[in-house]
């Protein structure tokens, strides 16, 4: 096996170096990438298009908002595949737990879960600033979602994986992120019914009282709270999941 | 061909080729629980189809020929239905004769207490419509649907008793076929599909291609190969093993399928490539066919050889039948029109006098059990109306003259002199000597030798249920009808 | 609402997905009936998006999210999604198979995967989304998302099963990871030398630089067609698609045996014809000359394996490893008729193998093995299960009115125009096998002998069933209606095969693809 | 190619960052085929994914251009649009980007038009190309949805097989295929039990 | 060099050290700990090309999650690793 994978590492090594010599230079200003009409569109337009200072997240959320659609429902299959793939059912439900090597079956350390019950709240609201100012600052959906779900994890690690769970049970994280791409994929059927394309947030300057581009900084704000809600929802079932071999008890 | 024919568009080929289907549902739903019902249903389904076919003579008589088109399979390539002398003659022998097969099967199958009849019957009617669908086909490509359709719907005929021999002669069977078909056939016909008259493919039998400028003398002498024995069916000598190796299928089967309608589509197709895909003068001008005519010659001195030597009566008749189509094959190889027409009518000819020497074999099964030529001795006492007429389908394959046989015979010869092979003549005589060493002492040992002492005594008549005795004495005087009727069938192939 | 069909193809799935899971947990049998009706609306949407596509005059839709059309914003900008004819098609295909096995599947998730039902559901709508939204997206990028999205939900549906399923899908994951890669890296490079991710736009830009003899392209469609290689299971790459596809659940397996593979070869027509443009992938590259002998050793090997197999549903899957190799082959035969050929293939082996895969899960679940030895008596049990499943079958073999004969019969004619024997004999020898393992499977239901030769029962042929056992001992309806319904759909794509073969010329006629001196 | 100096000098100098993004690669690849530990597989995996992720990045970099978020004076809600109206407002956004680029003087410009312009050539090569930031934000997500399912899949190969070394695995699984035994339903042996007895057993 | 080119260099070259490392210990959760850092290096990297988005993410997704990911599987699997 491993003759085999130095053959193939070689081969793509030669590969990568045959094409290496056609690169163009680190950062020139005339490089096919940078100097197409699309990036320069980007970079030039965003703000009369959508009137969003940070252009990352405009192109995310609007100009490749399908995209992003399609990788918010990345991470909701991720959710789904691993509750899927773990859930014990019939005969092995109510199998004995195996053993873990290093079992540290110690109660929550009294240090650790004070500091965790000062720094959750700071956190999430850190999270919450950070999906806000996702078109201002850097950050967004995904990044505040990370940070939100991190915060239960912390939670979970701290004291044990049921005391978070009653905050955020498995089966309502599914529910969580269900809806946030509800959110996200409702706002683009929503401006579609509303006569353009799907995801042409510009239709929703007929509902609400603002002008076509920021309708489009608005939607984009709505989507990136779909895509923060399905993340900050899968990260914690995922972890659940993972830590308790999908027995969703007992925990790290 | 014969000048061009006009054309007359009529439903009635389509009809033809699907009354056996719509009897294959009806005797599907009737099944096991309402036997006499589906019998009926067969029976019925023989009778329509002949009728269907016979009333289309008239029309093919008058020199026009008879269309209906389909479904259009290529661009210009339809699955196109056609009615012309060559086809009317094939198909008016295979529907008739199968409602005496499906009379002789009812007796026979009850007879035996086969299992599986509905079954049986409803496969043999899907063979019945592919064998139709090749006789009315116009095109290379229509004809090879309904062979491929033949070669699949007979294999669960010959492996109707599910044991080791059946599983033996299916999978020589199927492999025989199917391997020459998809390995000779399909090439052979993408070749001509593209690379013919710069790809409109004309593959039709009428419209004339012009094959010989278009190809040089080494590919036409390989299609011609490809597709004498792509159509394994028609048992040339390399690839003809799986005849006997089918026999182990009921007789009924045997009867029909191996003796008119399977051989026989095989033949038939050999026919239409020389004929009209190639056509005669073609084939003339080619100077490498002599090799068709030696291969033609070989097949039927060597099976005659060889059916000498075969105790067991079922696989002996196999042999002379593929002795019977070395002389077809051989018709078309000599590419003229005598030869061409003599090889049509030794289809008709040959499929009466065959059908009756299965039945008979048949019907020695079922009265006596006997299946092996050494048995025979003094049947005739016991059964003298099937040996009777195995006696007469002996003269017809030999081909004396009050028999259908001779006329087939006499225009094969004419045919050859035509193209002055006197080796040919020499051949086709010698193989009716040998036709007559291993036909005649059947029935001899029937009739004149006394049977064996340990035999119980003298007995009363001891012949086949009625219903098979009566199809093969039925089959027996159409071997005379032909002889007096053979004008008709001449007109047809064009003569 | 017409016009946006295309976006309807992939939102009622979206929807239908998520409310699966939402109701999932509560009440597991509402999943069954919303991923039907999802699926439905996604049929009437591609119906819709077909209808649409042959009215249109440039015989394309254009279908740009978010609004960001080509006329007021340079191409490229948003995402757009391409439907032409090929696209159309075999999109169409891909939700008219996912509609018939989600009819097909409540019985097998119910037994196979209890309990499951809400991930299963929500993981099998989320894969026609994947897969549907492939065959139409116009953006190199976006493709790779979508890719992926059919991976995961892949993988899922895979490993839900047992845990053999597990240890297989881990391979599958490791292998997938690799192609995906290699795409997104030939994206990476496409994107670097172009500067835009819209296909038609990289095309303009190739052809408006000459980046043909450029290193960097040439690497990027080295990686871009590894990539979709080892996506599709082509022979050398194939290792994970047997075991995969073997021990996933029945409904897993009927959804993705006839889709994934094809999808693929649909991405690599797509790249080779549309995104890198006919003279830069067939004519300045070796590959025309050292694809087609890979393709003779793929179709090859793979026939041999499956010769060898003693399981019906893994000799089935060695057979999708065959059929890949033909269609790879029409493709890098380099031959209008070839292309035909290839493209007709995808249509029809998806029927094929979803008919064959359909039986065989009834039999799995009827006579709980698909190995040889269990397959006795089949035809007289279940003569409609078997009779759909042999159509299936003899489509593989190229039997006339079957598709199956129609798409061999181009690949043939492509490979003899383009003088391309040795694959011209490597189908002849792979039709040969396929003869021979269909007529061994016929010989194990129908005769009543062992393997070893002696006959069972009293030797007349009978299956030694006792009378009473003959009685139908058919599949449960909503198992057998889909399977009758694909065979019927092989018969007639087969006799209108016509009708489509015009569709897929009037999409190569602008390339004007070599059609060999015959024509 | 190694021999004489201009390519590979020009490979290795300028192009720093492609070269670790090959290494990385390779890395990647290797582990992910040859590692035996399936964990070592997947971290391999992730590596392979990141490497990719630093080449898009790389071609997006422009040289001495800023992080693409509008600075002050390009800002489409900044100051420029009401320049007198709101003077606090405008510096407010102006403390809350954290992107301590370089200080924007607030140079007096023509206001005279309302709303954001679309930014000139030479303006647009100040940022860096926006594009593979977007798409490398999907890659990172998709690595990780990957990568939890693998770490998924391989809990399921412990608990079934006890072990996640791969040669291991393999092992018991061949193990398990040759115990089983394939149930032939119709197989009646005419010799052991009549079939009425077997009927009567399966009912 | 310039100071930005010199931290560049440094960290490209510690990431590469860091990979190689995370492939080779056979402690599972060493190999984890310094995946994560191999992370959070690639996470600085990009942040000094002006990535500074993908950096974000990098920093919560890459390093953050994944690594818990990593040490929660390997404390569900045996710890010690054949290679």
């Amino acid at each position: 096996m491993k003759k085999i994978a130095l053959a193939v590492t070689v081969l793509t090594g030669i590969l990568l170096l045959y094409a290496a010599q056609d690169f163009p230079a680190w950062g020139d200003l005339q490089s096919p990438a940078s100097a197409s009409p699309v990036s320069k569109h980007f970079i030039a337009d965003t703000g009369v298009d959508t009137e969003v200072p940070n252009m990352v997240t405009a192109v995310l959320a609007d100009y490749r908002g399908f995209d992003t659609m399609f990788e918010t429902v990345v991470i909701f299959i991720a959710g789904i595949a691993i509750i899927g793939i773990l859930r014990r059912t019939g005969a092995d439900a109510d199998a004995p737990a195996l053993k873990r090597e290093n079992e540290i079956a110690a109660e929550p350390d009294l240090i650790v879960t004070n500091t965790v019950r000062l720094l959750v709240p700071v956190i999430q609201l850190f999270a919450f600033y950070v999906l806000a100012h996702g078109h201002v600052s850097p950050g967004g959906g995904f990044q505040g979602g990370v940070i939100m779900g991190a915060s239960f994890i912390l939670v979970a690690l701290a004291w044990d994986l049921p005391k978070a769970m009653d905050r955020l049970s498995v089966d309502r994280a599914v529910m969580l992120a269900g809806v946030g791409i509800l959110i996200y994929a409702g706002i683009g059927l929503f401006s579609m019914l509303l006569g353009g394309e799907f995801l042409d947030y510009a239709e929703l300057s007929h509902v609400l009282p603002v002008s076509r581009e920021m309708a489009r900084y608005h939607a984009m704000l709505g989507v990136e709270i779909g895509v923060a809600f399905t993340v900050t929802a899968v990260m914690f079932a995922i972890y659940a999941n993972l830590s308790t071999r999908g027995r969703l008890e007992g925990g790290l | 061909m014969v000048a061009e024919p006009t054309v007359v568009n009529d439903v009635r080929p389509l009809i033809a080729v699907l009354t056996p289907m719509v009897a294959v549902v009806a005797i599907a739903w009737s099944g096991e629980k309402r036997k006499n019902l589906r019998e009926i249903f067969t029976l019925l389904a023989g009778l329509v189809q002949a009728s269907v076919v016979l009333s289309l003579t008239p029309l093919v008589l008058a020199g026009n020929v008879v269309e209906f088109h389909v479904w259009q399979i290529f661009t210009n390539v339809p699955m196109l239905l056609r009615v012309d002398g060559f086809g009317l003659i094939f198909a008016a022998v295979a529907s008739v004769l199968w409602i005496a097969t499906s009379l002789y099967a009812i007796g026979y199958m009850r007879g035996l207490h086969e299992h599986a009849q509905t079954r049986f019957y409803s496969f043999f009617g899907v063979s019945l419509c592919a064998t139709m669908g090749v006789a009315f086909s116009a095109n290379l490509l229509t004809i090879y649907f309904f062979y491929e359709m033949l070669s699949v719907s007979t294999y669960p005929l010959v492996t109707h008793m599910q044991d080791k021999e059946a599983r033996k002669g299916g999978r020589t069977y199927l492999s025989y076929l199917l391997f020459t078909s998809l390995c000779l056939l399909l090439p052979a016909l993408s070749w001509c599909y593209v690379w013919l008259d710069n790809g409109q493919g004309a593959m039709d039998f009428l419209a004339g291609n012009s094959m010989s400028e278009q190809f040089s003398d080494t590919t036409q002498i390989v299609l011609l190969l490809l597709f004498t024995f792509g159509f394994a069916k028609a048992g040339l000598m390399p690839f003809h093993s799986w005849l006997p190796n089918a026999m182990v299928a009921p007789t009924p089967v045997s009867a029909l399928l191996h003796a008119v309608a399977v051989v026989k589509v095989g033949v038939f197709c050999v026919i239409r490539v020389y004929s009209d895909i190639f056509g005669i003068e073609v084939l003339q001008a080619l100077d490498g066919e002599q090799i068709m005519v030696w291969i033609a010659c070989a097949t039927i001195i060597i099976s005659s050889l060889i059916a000498l030597s075969q105790d067991n009566l079922k696989r002996r008749l196999a042999f002379s039948t593929i002795g019977q189509l070395g002389y077809v094959v051989l018709g078309a190889t000599l590419a003229t029109k005598q030869g061409t027409a003599g090889a049509v009518v030794h289809i008709a000819m040959h499929a009466c006098g065959k059908i009756t020497l299965f039945f008979c074999a048949g019907a020695i099964l079922v009265a006596s059990g006997k299946k092996y030529v050494s048995e025979l001795r003094g049947l005739g006492r016991k059964m003298p109306f099937t040996m009777g007429a195995f006696l007469i389908g002996s003269l017809s394959v030999i081909g004396l003259p009050p028999l259908g046989g001779f006329v087939s015979k006499w225009y094969l010869v004419l045919g050859a002199l035509e193209r002055d092979y006197v080796w040919v003549v020499v051949v086709l005589l010698v193989s009716s000597l040998l036709n007559v060493f291993y036909l005649l002492p059947v029935a001899v040992r029937a009739f004149f030798r006394n049977e064996n002492d340990n035999e119980e005594g003298e007995g009363g008549l001891k012949e086949a249920p009625w219903q098979c005795v009566v199809p093969l004495s039925c089959t027996a005087l159409g071997c005379f009808g032909l002889f007096f009727f053979s004008d008709v069938l001449l007109s047809l192939a064009g003569l | 609402m017409s016009e946006n069909s295309i976006a309807l193809i992939f939102v009622f799935p979206l929807f239908g997905a998520v409310l699966c899971a939402l109701v999932g947990r509560k009440s597991r049998n509402l999943c069954h009936p919303i991923a039907v009706a999802s699926l439905a609306g996604a049929l009437w949407g591609g119906i819709e998006t077909l209808r649409r596509v042959i009215a249109s005059e440039t015989n394309e839709v254009s279908y740009y999210f978010g609004g960001w059309n080509a006329d007021a914003y340079p191409r490229g900008v948003g995402i757009e999604f391409r439907a032409d004819y090929l696209g159309a098609l075999i999109m169409l295909v891909v939700v008219g198979v996912a509609f018939l096995v989600a009819i097909y599947s409540k019985l097998p998730v119910a037994e196979e995967t209890p309990e499951k039902e809400g991930p299963f559901y929500t993981l099998f709508l989320l894969q026609v989304t994947g897969l549907a939204g492939i065959c139409l997206t116009g953006d190199a990028f976006n493709l790779y998302v979508l890719i992926e999205v059919a991976a995961l939900t892949g993988y899922g549906l895979i490993a839900m099963g047992s845990a053999r399923a597990a240890a297989a899908t881990f391979n599958y994951v490791i292998l997938g990871t690799i192609g995906a890669s290699f795409y997104l890296l030939g994206v990476g490079y496409v994107y670097m030398k172009t500067g835009t991710l819209n296909m038609v736009g990289i095309q303009e830009v190739i052809t408006a630089n000459g980046l043909a003899d450029s290193a960097a392209m040439q690497v990027a469609f080295v990686f871009i067609c590894l990539g979709v290689l080892i996506k599709m299971a082509f022979f050398p790459f194939h290792a994970w698609l047997p075991n995969a596809y073997f021990h996933a659940p029945t409904a897993t397996s009927s959804l993705l045996a006839p889709l994934v593979t094809k999808v693929m070869i649909y991405v690599m027509i797509r790249m080779t014809l549309t995104v890198f443009g006919v003279d830069f992938s067939f004519e300045n590259t070796l590959w025309t000359e050292v694809i087609p002998w890979l393709v003779v050793i793929a179709i090859v090997c793979a026939a041999t394996m499956a010769l060898a197999q003693r399981d019906v549903k893994k000799m089935l899957t060695y057979l999708i490893v065959a059929e890949v190799g033909y269609m790879v082959g029409g493709i890098w035969v380099y031959n209008y008729y070839g292309f035909i050929g290839s493209i007709f293939h995808i249509i029809s082996d998806a029927c094929m193998t979803l008919c064959l895969f359909l039986g065989v899960g009834i039999i799995l679940r009827k006579r709980r093995t698909t190995h040889f030895d269990g397959l006795r008596g089949l035809f007289r049990k279940m003569p409609f299960t078997m009779g759909g499943f042999f159509v299936g079958g003899f489509s593989i073999i190229g039997l006339p009115p079957t598709c199956g004969f129609f798409s061999k019969w181009y690949l043939i004619t492509g490979g003899m125009l383009a003088e391309r024997w040795e694959y011209m004999v490597a189908l002849m020898f792979s039709t040969m096998v396929m003869v021979v393992l269909f007529f061994r499977l016929i010989e194990r239901i129908h005769l009543a002998v062992t393997e070893s030769g002696e006959n069972i029962g009293h030797g007349h042929g009978d299956l030694a069933l006792p009378e009473s056992e003959t009685f139908f001992d058919e599949a449960h309806w909503t198992m057998l209606v889909p399977l009758l319904l694909s065979a019927s759909v092989v018969l007639v794509i087969g006799i209108f095969n016509q009708d489509i073969v015009n569709l897929i010329q009037d999409f190569l006629e602008p390339f004007d693809l070599p059609k060999g001196t015959g024509r | 190619m190694f021999g004489e100096d201009g390519l590979l000098n020009e490979l290795l100098v300028e192009r720093f960052n492609y070269c670790v993004y090959v290494v990385l690669l390779l890395i990647g690849l290797y582990a992910m085929i040859a590692k035996n530990n399936l964990i070592k597989k997947l971290i391999g995996m992730s590596i392979f994914q990141t490497a990719i992720i630093l080449f898009y990045v790389s071609i997006g970099v422009k040289e001495g251009g800023t992080i693409p978020i509008y600075v002050a004076e390009h800002d489409p809600h900044g100051h420029h649009a009401e320049h007198q109206a709101h003077p606090e407002e405008a510096n407010a956004t102006e403390e809350t980007e954290e992107n301590a680029t370089t200080a924007t003087t607030l140079h007096e410009e023509d206001h005279g038009h309302h709303g954001p312009r679309s930014l000139t050539d030479e303006e647009t090569s100040d940022y860096a190309n926006p594009l593979p930031h977007v798409l490398m934000l999907t890659a990172i997500v998709v690595g990780v949805a990957t990568l939890g399912v693998a770490l998924a899949l391989t809990q399921r190969i412990y608990r079934a097989y006890g072990t996640i070394e791969e040669d291991a695995v393999l092992a018991a699984i061949l193990a398990e295929d040759a115990s089983t035994v394939i149930p032939d339903v119709l197989a009646t042996k005419p010799k052991r039990t009549s079939s009425k007895s077997r009927k009567a057993k399966k009912a | 060099m310039t100071g930005l080119a010199l931290f560049n260099l440094f960290i490209l070259v510690f990431m590469v050290v860091a990979a190689v490392i995370s492939l080779r210990v056979k402690d599972l959760l060493t190999a984890s700990v310094v995946f994560g850092i191999y992370s959070f290096l690639m996470c600085l990297l990009w942040a000094e090309m002006g990535a500074v988005d993908v950096a974000f993410t990098e920093a919560a997704v890459g390093a953050g999650v994944s690594a818990v990911f990593l040490v929660a599987t390997v404390f569900n699997v045996k710890r010690m690793s054949s290679d």
